[in-house]
C-alpha cells in the first residue's frame, strides 16, 4: 500500500509540471486554435535564461522570474512573427510552423549555451520529509504549491477578467470578441505571452530535476500536448488534471506493469479516454449539422 | 429504370425553355471563364487521365541508365535515401490530402515494414516476398490509425498517431530478443532482385527508382480515380461526400491502408539500404520530416512530393549536420516557406503561371474563347 | 505541355539541390595543407555533432587538435584531411553518416562515442576494409580479427571486476535501472551475468527512456522490491538525475553506478547526493601522474576539465596518428588498419597502449571512484598499473 | 404518372438534439413526378427534415423511398437507394473543378475500383468520357456550356455554383431529389432557368422535395406543400390552399403574407414539359 501511495505522491509532484505545460498549451490552443509544438522549447529557453541569470549571481527566485519573462517574450514574438498569418490556414500549416520555431529555438540554445548538459539547484531542499513510509521533499512541495497557486490564478483570470472572457469567446467565434472591446489580435498576443510565461515557469521548475539539454524541449512539448488533450483541449483545469493523471499512470504502470512499457500504458489510457469521450460528445464522425 | 430515365428525357428538352435569356447567360459565363483563365491554364491536365505510360517508362529507363554514371559516392547514397523518403512521403500525402488525417506516425509505419523485412528476409523467405509482407504490415498498422482516427477530430488524431508511433518505438526498444532493441538488427543476407545486387548503391538506385515510379503511378491513379475524387471531396466537405453516396469511413481507412503500404515498402528499403535497422531513425523527427515533404510539395501530384523529398533529404543530410547554424537556417527557411508559399512547391509554378496568365490575358485582350475549352 | 514544364522545373530544382550539397555539404577541412597532394590522407571522424550528445563531436575535434600538437600534424609525412560524419548518437544516423564518409575513402575512422552507433557501423568498416578506433565500452565492439581497436576497457572486463567488488561489499539483492541505449543494454547485460556468477540476486532490472524526465516510478519499484543496493546506469546527466531522485524518494541503500557518474555533469546535476556513490571507471583526474598532467594540459588548452570520454578520445587520436606514421608511404585503409592493430603508443589511463588479437587494450585500467566534496576521488584500483 | 406509387414518404419522423425536439411527428408523402414544398419560418425544422432523410442526423420514425424503408441505413446507403440532395451553401473546394464535382455526384452510380485507372487506363478513359458527356448534357439543361467543366469551383458566381450543385445531385440519377434553398444566390434569369429545368425533371418520374424561402417560386412550382412551425406540421395542401389558411399564414410569415397574395404568378409556362 505504501508503495502505491509513494508512486501516486511522486506522480502528483512530477505531473504538476506537465500540468503547467499543458495549461499553457491549452490556453494558446483555446484562443487561436494552434497546436504549439514549440511549447516545450520555450520552456527550455526559460530554463536556460534562468540558468544564466542565476549564474550572474541573482537569487534563484529572481532568476526563475527572468525565465518566466523570457518565456513570455518568446511566446509573444512567436505569435507576432510566425503564427499571425496562419490562423486562417489549415491545421497542418500552423503545426509545421511551430515545428520550425522549435528547430530555431533548439539551435539558438545550442549556439548560445552549447550542447553540454547544464544544471540548476532546486528552489528548496531535496532532502525528503518522511510521512509514514512515504517520502516527500520540500522541493516537490514547492513545485506543487507553485502549480496550484498559478493555475488557480489563471482559472480565476480566465473566468473573471475581460481579457479572459474574451479568450473564451474567441474559442467560439473570433468575431464575437469585438463586442468585448478587445481586438482578436491583442487577445492572441496575450494568450501566447501567457502561455509562454507558463512554459518558462514550467521550465524553471523542472530543470533542477532533469537538467538542461537543448533538445529536451521536444519531449516536454509532447507531455504538454498529451496533458492538454487528456484534460480536454481548451480547459486549464483539465490540463492540470491531465498532466497529473499521466504522471501517476506512468508511475503506477512502471511499478506494477513494466517500466519499459509505462509510456505505452499511459498512451493507451489516453486513447481510450478520447474514444469514449469524443464518441459520447459527437455521436458520429461528423461534428455538427451543416448550418442552415 | 425510372431514375436514369428522368435525367435522360429532361436533357433533350432543356434547351428551348430558356432561349430568350441564353445570350445574357452565356455572356455571364464567359466573364466568369475569363476571370478564371489563369487558373484554367494552370490546370493539371484532364483529371482521370494519366501521363502516357510510355513516357513514364522512358523516363525511368533514362534515369536508371544515366544517373548512376553521373552521381556517385555520398550523393548517390543520399539520392537513394531521398527515394525511400519519397515513397513514404507519397504514402503520407495519401493519408493526409485524401484521408484528411494529420499523422505523425508515418515513420513508425515505416519501422514496421522495415522490421518485418529485416526479420523475415533470409534463406527461407525471399526478398520480393519479404518486401511485399513489409508493405502489407505497413498497411495493417496504418489502417489501425484510420479505424481509430475516423472516430475523433483532427487535433485528437494527432495525439492518437503520436501514441501509436511511441508505442511502436517502445515495443521495438524493449522487445530486445526479437528486434535487438536499441542496438538494432542487421540484415541476414545480401538482397538481390531482377539481377540487381542491392548491396551496390548503383543497383540499389536502379531498383528504388523503378519502385518509386510504381508508387508514383499508383498514387496518381488513386488520385485520379473516382475513389480518389470521393476522398478529396470528403476532406473538403464531409456532407457533400455523404450526399454523393460515399462511405466516408471505409474510404478513409482505405486511404490510410494504401498510405501504409507505401511506408511499409519504404521501411523495407531502408533496411536494405543500410543493411541495418534501429528504432531511433523512425522517430518523431522523421515523421515530421515526411509531413514537411508533403506540405511543402503542396497537395499536387506525387511527382511534386518526390521533388520536395529530394530537396529536403539533401538539405537534412547536408545543411543540417555538423553545425547548429545550419539547423537555424533550416528552421527559419521552414517558417518562411510555410508563411509565404501557402500551397508549397506545387503552388509556386501555379503562382507564376497565374501571374503569366494575367499578363497574357491583358495582352491578348479576348482570350476567353479558348479559355473555356482548352 | 504544362506538365512538361513542371517536370523540367522539378529536374532543375533537384539538380540544384544535388549541386549545392555536392559542393559544400559534407565535409570541412581543417588541415592547412593541400588536400590534393600525393601524401594527403583522409581521416574520418564519425561523432554526434548535433543534438544532445554534440559535445562528443567537440571532444573528438579537441582530442585530435591536442594530439596533433603533441605528435606533429603530418605523421609519416601525410597531410591529414578530416571528413566528419554526424552520427547524432543514433545508430541509423551513424550508418548513414558512415556510408557518406566511407564513400570518400578515409584511411582510418574515429568511431562514434555512442556504442550503438559503432555497433551499427561495424559491418560497413568490414565491407570497406577500414579500421576504426573506438572508445565504446560495449562488450561486442571488438572481436577477433575485427576492424576496431578500443582505447578503453570493455564493460565485460570492467563489470566482471566490479561485480565481484559489489559482492564483496556484502550485497545480496540488487536493483538495476538502465536506459534503453545500446551502451546501457550492453553494460547491464555484462553486469547482471557477472553479479549472478558472484551470488548477487538481481531483483529488479528496469529501463527508462532518454526522453524521460521523471524516474520516480522506477525508483519506487526498487523500494518495493526491498533491494539492499542499487546500480544506476546512464549517460552523464541521467546518471546524476537518477541518483538525486533516488535520494529524494529515500531509497536508503548503497548506490553503484557506471563510469558516467564520475563525469562533472553528473556531479552538477546531483550535487552532494553523489557523495559515497561508487562507480567503476578507467579515468580519474587524480589517480596518477599521467592523468594529472593530462588534466592540467586539457584544462589549460580548452578551459574545461577532461572526463573519461575526452581522455579516451584523445588516446584514440594518438593511436590513429601513430598508425598513420608507422604506415609509411602507402597509407590505405588496409595498411593503416594493420598498423593500428599492432600499435604501441603512449597513453594516459595506461602507460603504453597496445592491443590484443581482438583489438582490446592490454592490461586495461579499472578504478573505483566516488565523489567527495565535489571532487572525484580514487577509492580502489581493481586492474591496471599506475 | 401512376397515382398509386409513392416517391418519398415520412411517417412520424422526429429529430432530437440533446433533449430538444427540433422536429416532431412529421408525416407527408410525395408521389413521383410531383414537386413538394416544405415551408415555415426559420428554425421550423425544414433543413433538419432534409438532414434526417439523408441520415446526416439521427431520427425516429419511418422514411421510405420508392416504397422501401431507408431509415436505419447509413447516409451512403440511403443515397444508393435513390436519394439526391443539394446544399444551401455548397462549399467550393479550391482544388476541385466543375468536372470533379460532377464526377463525385456520380459516385454511387458507377463503382470504379481505384486500381482500374492504373491497370486498364483505356477503360478508365472511356468511363471518364462517358461521365463527361453526361455532365455536359446536364449542364446544358441549365444552359451552361461544356467549357465550364474545367472551371474551378471557387471561380464560379454563387448562382452558377448552385446550378452546378444541382447538376451534381442529378449525376447520381436519383429517384428523389431534395433541394435546399436552390434559388438563394440566383438572379431572376437563373431562377427562370431552374424553374424550367425542375419542371422538366419532374415530368419524368422524379420526386422533388423543396425547401425554399422564395415564396413566389414555391407557389409557381409546387404541386403540394407541407407547412411547419417549431418542428411540427401545421398544414398540408396545394399552394393555393396553403396560402389561404389563416393559421398557416400566421405561423409562416406574419405580416409579409400580404405580398404573396398580391403578387401575380410569375409568367413562366408550366407546360413546357
Amino acid at each position: 500500500m505504501s508503495t502505491f501511495i509513494q508512486a501516486v505522491v511522486a506522480g502528483i509532484a512530477a505531473g504538476a509540471v506537465y500540468g503547467l505545460l499543458g495549461a499553457g498549451f491549452s490556453l494558446a490552443y483555446k484562443t487561436t486554435g494552434i497546436i504549439n509544438f514549440a511549447h516545450g522549447d520555450i520552456a527550455m529557453l526559460g530554463a536556460y535564461v534562468t540558468f544564466s541569470v542565476f549564474g550572474w549571481g541573482a537569487p534563484l527566485f529572481v532568476a526563475a522570474l527572468a525565465g518566466v519573462v523570457a518565456g513570455g517574450l518568446a511566446g509573444a514574438v512567436m505569435e507576432r512573427g510566425v503564427l499571425r498569418p496562419l490562423y486562417k490556414r489549415p491545421l497542418v500549416a500552423g503545426i509545421l510552423a511551430t515545428v520550425g520555431v522549435s528547430v530555431v529555438l533548439q539551435s539558438v540554445i545550442q549556439l548560445v549555451w552549447g550542447s553540454l548538459p547544464l544544471t540548476l539547484p532546486s528552489l528548496a531542499s531535496s532532502t525528503p520529509w518522511r510521512i509514514g513510509s512515504v517520502a516527500f521533499s520540500p522541493a516537490q512541495a514547492v513545485l506543487l504549491a507553485v502549480t496550484i497557486i498559478v493555475s488557480t490564478a489563471l482559472i480565476f483570470a480566465v473566468d473573471r477578467t475581460r481579457v479572459g472572457r474574451g479568450m473564451r469567446a474567441c474559442a467560439q467565434d473570433s468575431g464575437v470578441v469585438v463586442l468585448f472591446g478587445i481586438s482578436p489580435e491583442r487577445l492572441y498576443l496575450t494568450a501566447f505571452a501567457i502561455a509562454g510565461m507558463l512554459a518558462g515557469l514550467a521550465g524553471a521548475l523542472i530543470t533542477p530535476t532533469i537538467g538542461l539539454t537543448p533538445s529536451r524541449g521536444v519531449s516536454l512539448s509532447v507531455l504538454g500536448f498529451a496533458a492538454a488533450v487528456l484534460g480536454g483541449l481548451g480547459s486549464v483545469t483539465g490540463a492540470i488534471v491531465g498532466g497529473i493523471a499521466i504522471a501517476v499512470l506512468r508511475n503506477l504502470a512502471s511499478v506494477y506493469v513494466s517500466a519499459g512499457y509505462a509510456d505505452a500504458v499511459a498512451y493507451l489510457a489516453i486513447v481510450l479516454v478520447l474514444l469514449v469521450r469524443v464518441r459520447g460528445l459527437l455521436g458520429d464522425d461528423l461534428e455538427t449539422v451543416r448550418s442552415v | 429504370m425510372p431514375a436514369t430515365g428522368s435525367s435522360q428525357r429532361s436533357e433533350e428538352a432543356a434547351a428551348p425553355a430558356a432561349a430568350p435569356l441564353a445570350e445574357e447567360h452565356a455572356a455571364r459565363h464567359a466573364r466568369a471563364a475569363r476571370r478564371g483563365l489563369a487558373t484554367i491554364l494552370g490546370d493539371r491536365g484532364v483529371p482521370g487521365r494519366q501521363r502516357p505510360l510510355l513516357t513514364r517508362l522512358i523516363a525511368v529507363a533514362l534515369l536508371v541508365q544515366v544517373v548512376p554514371g553521373l552521381v556517385s559516392g555520398p550523393n548517390l547514397l543520399t539520392l537513394n535515401l531521398a527515394c525511400v523518403y519519397a515513397m513514404a512521403a507519397i504514402g503520407l500525402s495519401i493519408v493526409f490530402s485524401l484521408g484528411g488525417f494529420v499523422s505523425v506516425a508515418q515513420a513508425a509505419v515505416m519501422a514496421v515494414g522495415g522490421y518485418i523485412l529485416i526479420l523475415l528476409f533470409g534463406p527461407t523467405v525471399g526478398f520480393p516476398v519479404a518486401l511485399l509482407l513489409a508493405g502489407l504490415g505497413g498497411a495493417l498498422v496504418s489502417a489501425l490509425t484510420g479505424i481509430v482516427g475516423a472516430r475523433v477530430k483532427s487535433h485528437y488524431f494527432i495525439l492518437i498517431s503520436l501514441a501509436l508511433a511511441e508505442t511502436i518505438q517502445l515495443v521495438i526498444t524493449n522487445a530486445t530478443s526479437v528486434t535487438g532493441g536499441a542496438n538494432g538488427v542487421g540484415l541476414k543476407a545480401p538482397a538481390s532482385v531482377l539481377g540487381l545486387d542491392l548491396g551496390l548503391p548503383t543497383d540499389y538506385f536502379r531498383f528504388i527508382t523503378i519502385l518509386t515510379f510504381v508508387v508514383i503511378y499508383l498514387a496518381d491513379s488513386l488520385r485520379a480515380s473516382r475513389a480518389g475524387l470521393a476522398l478529396r471531396a470528403q476532406t473538403v466537405d464531409g456532407y457533400l461526400a455523404l450526399a454523393a453516396g460515399v462511405a466516408i469511413g471505409r474510404y478513409r481507412i482505405m486511404a490510410t491502408a494504401i498510405g501504409g503500404v507505401f511506408a511499409g515498402l519504404a521501411g523495407g528499403m531502408v533496411a536494405i539500404r543500410d543493411g541495418y535497422l534501429g528504432p531511433q531513425n523512425f522517430g518523431l523527427d522523421t515523421s515530421i520530416l515526411l509531413l514537411l515533404m508533403v506540405v511543402i510539395a503542396g497537395t499536387g501530384r506525387a511527382g511534386s512530393v518526390v521533388v520536395s523529398a529530394l530537396i529536403l533529404t539533401f538539405l537534412s543530410q547536408g545543411l543540417l549536420t555538423l553545425t547548429s547554424t545550419g539547423t537555424l537556417i533550416y528552421g527559419m527557411g521552414l517558417i518562411v516557406l510555410i508563411i509565404f508559399a501557402p500551397e508549397g512547391l506545387g503552388g509556386l509554378p501555379r503562382l507564376a503561371r497565374g501571374a503569366l496568365g494575367r499578363l497574357g490575358a491583358r495582352r491578348a485582350g479576348t482570350a476567353s474563347d479558348d479559355g473555356g475549352e482548352r | 505541355m504544362v506538365s512538361h514544364i513542371k517536370w523540367a522545373g522539378a529536374a532543375m530544382v533537384g539538380a540544384a539541390a544535388l549541386a549545392a550539397v555536392g559542393c559544400g555539404g559534407s565535409d570541412k577541412t581543417s588541415s592547412a595543407s593541400d588536400a590534393g597532394s600525393a601524401n594527403a590522407v583522409k581521416v574520418a571522424i564519425v561523432q554526434p555533432y548535433s543534438g544532445d550528445s554534440a559535445y562528443y563531436g567537440e571532444y573528438a575535434d579537441q582530442a585530435f587538435k591536442l594530439a596533433m600538437e603533441e605528435l606533429g600534424s603530418t605523421p609519416g609525412g601525410h597531410a591529414i584531411t578530416f571528413v566528419r560524419g554526424d552520427s547524432k548518437c543514433v545508430p541509423t544516423a551513424a550508418v548513414q553518416a558512415g556510408n557518406q564518409v566511407l564513400a570518400q575513402s578515409p584511411v582510418a575512422v574515429m568511431a562514434p562515442a555512442c556504442s550503438g552507433d559503432t555497433l551499427a557501423l561495424k559491418p560497413l568498416l568490414k565491407a570497406r576494409n577500414v579500421s576504426a578506433c573506438s572508445i565504446n565500452l560495449h562488450p561486442e565492439i571488438t572481436e577477433a580479427n575485427g576492424k576496431i581497436v578500443r582505447a578503453a576497457p570493455s564493460d565485460a572486463f570492467t563489470n566482471e571486476l566490479f561485480a565481484k567488488y559489489i559482492a564483496d561489499k556484502g550485497v545480496k539483492k540488487i536493483g538495476i535501472l538502465h536506459d534503453t541505449s545500446g551502451y546501457g543494454q550492453g553494460n547491464v547485460d555484462t553486469l547482471v551475468s557477472s553479479l549472478e556468477k558472484n551470488g548477487v540476486k538481481v531483483a529488479v532490472n528496469a529501463t527508462y527512456d532518454f526522453a524521460d524526465t521523471d524516474y520516480s516510478g522506477q525508483i519506487v519499484k526498487l523500494k518495493k522490491a526491498k533491494v539492499d543496493a542499487a546500480y544506476f546506469e546512464g549517460y552523464d546527466l541521467a546518471a546524476g538525475n537518477l541518483v538525486k531522485q533516488a535520494k529524494q524518494l529515500q531509497l536508503d541503500v548503497p548506490y553503484y553506478a557506471n563510469t558516467n557518474a564520475g563525469n562533472d555533469t553528473a556531479e552538477k546535476a546531483a550535487g552532494k547526493s553523489l557523495d559515497g556513490v561508487l562507480f567503476a571507471t578507467a579515468f580519474l583526474a587524480d589517480s596518477s601522474d599521467a592523468t594529472r598532467k593530462f588534466t592540467a594540459t586539457w584544462q589549460q588548452k580548452f578551459n574545461q576539465a577532461p572526463n573519461s570520454d575526452s581522455v579516451d578520445l584523445y588516446q584514440c587520436a594518438v593511436v590513429i596518428l601513430k598508425a598513420i606514421e608507422a604506415t609509411g608511404k602507402n597509407a590505405t585503409g588496409a595498411t593503416v588498419g594493420e598498423q593500428m592493430a599492432k600499435v604501441s603508443a603512449p597513453g594516459v589511463t595506461v602507460g603504453t597502449m597496445a592491443f590484443d588479437a581482438s583489438g582490446d587494450l592490454n592490461d586495461p585500467p579499472v578504478l573505483i571512484g566516488t565523489w567527495k566534496d565535489g571532487k572525484a576521488v580514487l577509492v580502489d584500483r581493481l586492474s591496471g598499473a599506475e | 404518372m401512376s397515382a398509386g406509387e409513392i416517391g418519398l414518404e415520412l411517417r412520424d419522423v422526429s429529430v432530437q438534439f440533446g433533449g430538444i425536439h427540433a422536429v416532431q411527428g412529421v408525416d407527408f408523402s410525395v408521389a413521383p413526378s410531383r414537386v413538394h414544398g416544405l415551408v415555415g419560418p426559420n428554425g421550423s425544422g425544414k433543413t433538419t427534415i432534409l438532414n434526417a432523410i439523408c441520415g446526416f442526423v439521427g431520427s425516429d420514425g419511418e422514411i421510405e423511398v420508392g416504397g422501401a424503408r431507408i431509415d436505419g441505413m447509413g447516409s451512403y446507403g440511403r443515397m444508393r437507394r435513390g436519394l439526391g440532395r443539394t446544399f444551401q451553401n455548397p462549399r467550393p473546394a479550391r482544388e476541385l473543378t466543375v468536372r470533379d464535382l460532377l464526377r463525385i455526384g456520380e459516385h454511387d452510380r458507377k463503382a470504379q475500383p481505384w486500381w482500374q485507372v492504373a491497370l486498364t487506363p483505356r477503360a478508365a478513359d472511356r468511363a471518364l468520357r462517358e461521365s463527361n458527356e453526361r455532365a455536359s448534357r446536364l449542364l446544358a439543361m441549365v444552359d451552361i456550356g461544356p467549357g465550364l467543366l474545367e472551371q474551378q469551383l471557387v471561380n464560379l458566381p454563387a448562382g452558377v455554383l448552385k446550378m452546378v450543385d444541382i447538376a451534381r445531385a442529378l449525376m447520381g440519377a436519383p429517384r428523389v431529389l431534395l433541394l435546399d434553398e436552390p434559388t438563394s444566390g440566383m438572379n431572376d434569369v437563373e431562377i427562370d432557368l431552374l424553374h424550367a429545368a425542375l419542371r422538366e425533371l419532374s415530368g419524368d418520374s422524379l420526386t422533388i422535395l423543396l425547401v425554399e424561402h422564395n415564396l413566389r417560386f414555391m407557389f409557381d412550382i409546387c404541386d403540394s406543400m407541407t407547412v411547419l412551425a417549431t418542428g411540427r406540421v401545421v398544414g398540408h395542401g396545394t399552394p393555393t390552399e396553403v396560402f389561404q389558411r389563416e393559421e398557416v399564414i400566421h405561423a409562416y410569415m406574419g405580416s409579409s403574407t400580404a405580398s404573396v397574395h398580391e403578387s401575380r404568378p410569375h409568367p413562366v409556362e408550366p407546360s413546357a414539359g
